[in-house]
């Protein structure tokens, strides 16, 4: 276990969730997609603070910054496909082609 | 080596036993759920024994047909005070089915239906999807689930449309009811037959309020003290015909017509709520119904 | 480490044997002592169910999940003085996992075998058991509040003068709720209820069914050795040895537990979520506000 | 010991955030992609973080969990009973992912990266709360506080009943005078709300 083989891992993750979502279609999958992008963060996160910062605490700060984003980005992402099911029963990408109602 | 170990443990065990409540069980099987030696579960997939207690109309053969294919094999089968409905397992007339009920949990029924596949997979669309775009179709001999109205909070999602009864145990013995389900809110009810007779036994108020706080998740003794009516809604008619038999009195309000009443409760509300009227009263609410 | 992890599977089995006389005490069913053994190998003796188009992986995997979560929850409990199955300092947030991972077995429990009822159970339990799971999260903190530490090891040893649940009254209580959650009890037992017909297990039979009873007495034995281990002291105690002190206090909670169990009512879910957000959160925080007041220097 | 864990942690992880755009079932994608939080949870373990890596277990499986219901809710095939296929523009998402995989490599392959190991002995969970509550403490709190307007945010977005009645019915605001039009900005063309787009 060294600091690239982590980076690695943490890459390999990030281009899986980006190929999530720029291709998935329904919203609640295109999140899943940003999810694993901030997973491969976390990762590549855990493996600096772990291997180059020497333990400084602002590394474990920045990952627990990056668990809140993750929280308000599900919260906010899950409150607007209700809201916009509510208005245009659509949960996918094509449907919503302006933001007006 | 293990095995006849397993199975000389097994002997001394209760027998786990499904109760379809025909005309006028009620009571008696009420009467069976503290003889030891026997348990009443609530699922047949739980059970070893099928116990028929009291007369099945002949329109719900085909449902104590399936009921019965649901117990897992090696199973038996009691008819007690009930005319057998096809030929497996034994009568009983007298009060006591438990020596009947010994002798079926050494049984082991046939099927009485044959076991049927699922209806093989029918896709059409280019990705093997059984709908033309990605929702709806009938890809296993039945309909994908599709959305509909809520009459909750308006969040039209995918409904479910399915029949419960007769034989539920939560529900009073004999109902079947069409229900369609928005997760499990009620969106609307239809009334398919009405619960068995059940006769003056049944409207005991002792026995009415077992069935409801049973529904709680607690045994009757003792019920008030355990605030067994704080955990109903104030003022809803449940908390009081609850209050009223464990007082001891007999309930006298009579249900609404299902399809008025059920829709916009949660099901075990629903639940409640049909546990909360006498019997009688709720078969007289479903009759003119089924009449018209 | 090898050691306290291998008296825990020892202790495991009859200690869920016990769980499950608790259950029988008082219930009018006979013999105590042997029925749980009895009816246990008449299960395991039956054979298991099918059921149509099912996620097979799943049904498969819950019970064992559900058995394996209460083993690791299990194994941050101190056996005695530095003896503890994993020695990790962040014991209270495993356990924490540990929960959460609960509701997640519970829902594919239900989930899993593609039929109404127990889908209604695994949707409801989701629902009830998230804040029941926020609410010990809040009485957990209290508990690691006086030891100044998320190590398990750390919130016994700061109970040496003074237990905590004479210092946080309500910490205990309010730990029991998420007791009788996630081991699917009375008044929480939203997931395999009566009105259900047997909830999330309605379609299981024979070994899955026995498994699933396993785990579900092994997770009251492990809630009920983390409340003995955070509230009352843990192996903390005069005389005896602190592993007998550890299994009195254990086999207390349980006893208490399955008694609450049967004690309180199973409101409606709404109800009960009501009840859950206005009160007991609100409850949890004061406690967890009093702690903080308390251990101010 | 720890190489090996680290290789099977991460080849669980990559492969689950894979199957998580390959399943038809809704419920096993939100739970593989939670099989691949634990596995990244697990490898901080190794990487001496004990906190931040069960937290992100503990976290990510309440978080799967939601995601999982909202998935069932809202996708037509939860259970994947049925064959489905829901992308757009693929071939270049997966040259993207490609990409972004190939470029992130050569810049850790290429870059010299600072060497310097966590110290033996450090208590590092102590550290991060006095760092949370020290230094940092204005980063925490604002974390908090957006959370707490997150919470109130989604709750409004979500609900049913909208500032100005029913959200599925407008939702407008009142005239100004009485009777006359809505106050605020008008939609351009027309406004009415319309079930299109299905």
């Amino acid at each position: 276990m060294t600091l690239v083989s982590v980076l690695i891992v943490a890459a390999a993750l990030i281009g899986i969730g980006l190929y999530g979502a720029l291709s998935q279609q329904s919203f609640v999958m295109l999140m899943m997609g940003l999810e694993l992008m901030l997973n491969g963060a976390i990762l590549a996160m855990m493996g600096f603070w772990s291997f180059s910062l020497g333990g400084a605490p602002e590394g474990q700060l920045l990952a627990i910054i990056v668990m809140a984003v993750m929280a308000v980005e599900m919260a906010v992402g899950f409150a607007l496909v209700v809201a916009v099911y509510r208005k245009r029963q659509a949960d996918m990408t094509e449907s919503l082609t302006t933001m007006k109602h | 080596m293990a095995m006849n170990w397993l199975s000389a443990l097994a002997r001394g065990a209760e027998i786990p036993v499904f109760a379809v409540v025909g005309a006028q069980g009620l009571a008696p099987v009420e009467g069976l759920r503290h003889r030891p030696g026997l348990r009443l579960v609530d699922s047949p997939r739980h059970a070893r024994v099928l116990l028929v207690a009291g007369a099945v109309d002949g329109a719900h053969k085909t449902a104590l047909e399936r009921l019965h294919a649901q117990i897992p094999t090696p199973r038996g089968t009691v008819w007690w005070q009930a005319a057998p409905l096809f030929a497996r397992g034994q009568g009983v007339a007298g009060d006591d089915p438990l020596p009947a009920i010994r002798a079926a949990a050494g049984a082991d029924d046939p099927d009485q239906r044959p076991d049927v596949p699922p209806h093989p997979w029918q896709g059409m669309g280019p990705h093997g999807q059984g709908g033309r775009g990605m929702m709806g179709g009938n890809p296993y001999g039945r309909p994908m689930a599709m959305t509909a109205d809520d009459i909750r909070d308006g969040l039209a999602l995918d409904v479910y449309n399915a029949r419960f009864g007769p034989f539920l145990p939560m529900l009073p013995p004999g109902l079947v009811l069409d229900l369609t389900l928005q997760g499990d809110v009620i969106v609307s009810v239809s009334v398919v037959s009405p619960p068995f007779e059940q006769g003056m036994q049944g409207d005991a108020p002792d026995l009415c309020a077992a069935r409801m706080l049973r529904l709680m998740g607690i045994a009757p003794r003792a019920a008030r003290a355990r605030g067994a009516l704080l955990a109903l809604p104030k003022g809803s008619g449940t908390r009081r015909r609850l209050a009223a038999w464990l007082r001891g009195q007999t309930v006298t309000e009579r249900p609404s017509p299902l399809p008025e009443a059920l829709p916009g409760l949660e099901w075990a509300e629903a639940v409640l709520w049909l546990a909360s009227f006498l019997p009688s009263h709720l078969r007289a609410a479903c009759m003119p119904r089924q009449a018209a | 480490m090898i050691a306290a992890t291998l008296i825990l599977l020892l202790a495991l089995p009859p200690l869920v044997w016990v769980a499950a006389m608790f259950d029988r005490i008082g219930a009018g069913r006979g013999t105590v002592v042997m029925g749980p053994l009895q009816n246990g190998a008449a299960l395991v003796l039956r054979p298991n169910t099918e059921t149509e188009a099912p996620d097979r992986l799943n049904r498969l995997l819950a019970p064992g999940w559900y058995l394996a979560l209460a083993l690791v929850g299990l194994s941050v409990v101190p056996l005695a003085e530095d003896v503890v199955a994993s020695e990790i300092s962040t014991g209270l947030v495993l356990w924490g996992a540990c929960e959460a991972l609960t509701v997640v077995v519970v829902f594919l429990h239900g989930w899993s075998p593609n039929a109404p009822l127990p889908l209604i159970g695994a949707y409801r339990y989701v629902a009830i058991a998230l804040p029941a799971m926020l609410l010990s999260m809040f009485v957990l903190i209290g508990a690691a509040l006086p030891a100044q530490s998320l190590s398990v090891v750390e919130v016994v040893e700061a109970q040496r003068e003074i237990w905590n649940v004479i210092r946080q009254p309500l910490g205990l209580p309010l730990f029991m709720a998420l007791g009788l959650a996630i081991t699917l009890r009375g008044p929480f037992d939203y997931a395999d209820g009566a009105e259900l017909a047997g909830g999330t297990s309605a379609e299981e039979s024979g070994p899955a069914l026995a498994l699933w009873h396993f785990a579900r007495a092994a997770m009251l034995v492990a809630f009920s050795a983390m409340a003995a281990t955070a509230f009352l002291g843990g192996y903390l105690g005069p005389v005896l040895p602190g592993p007998a002190w550890l299994l009195l206090k254990t086999l207390a909670v349980m006893a208490a537990t399955v008694a609450a169990g049967r004690f309180f009512v199973r409101m409606p879910p709404a109800r009960m979520l009501t009840f859950l957000w206005v009160v007991l959160l609100p409850l949890s925080f004061a406690s967890l506000a009093l702690v903080g007041v308390e251990v101010l220097p | 010991m720890t190489d090996a864990l680290f290789l099977a942690l991460s080849t669980l992880a990559i492969w689950s955030g894979w199957r998580v755009f390959r399943v038809d079932s809704m419920v096993r994608a939100s739970f593989q992609l939670m099989v691949s939080f634990i596995a990244v949870g697990l490898i901080a373990v190794l990487l001496a973080a004990p906190y931040i890596g069960i937290a992100t277990i503990f976290m990510m499986a309440v978080e799967m969990m939601v995601m999982a219901l909202f998935m069932v809710m809202f996708m037509m095939n939860p259970a994947g009973l049925n064959p489905m296929v829901m992308v757009h523009q693929h071939r270049f998402s997966i040259a993207a992912g490609i990409i972004a995989f190939a470029g992130l490599t050569a810049a850790v392959l290429l870059s010299d990266l600072p060497v310097q190991r966590v110290p033996e002995g450090v208590d590092v969970v102590r550290n991060l709360g006095h760092e949370l509550l020290g230094p940092s403490m204005l980063i925490f709190e604002t974390a908090g506080v957006t959370l707490l307007a997150t919470m109130i945010g989604a709750v409004v977005l979500s609900a049913h009943s909208g500032r100005y009645g029913a959200s599925d019915t407008g939702s407008l605001p009142p005239g100004l005078t009485p009777g006359g039009e809505p106050a605020g900005r008008k939609p351009e063309n027309g406004g009415h709300h319309h079930h299109g787009g299905h």
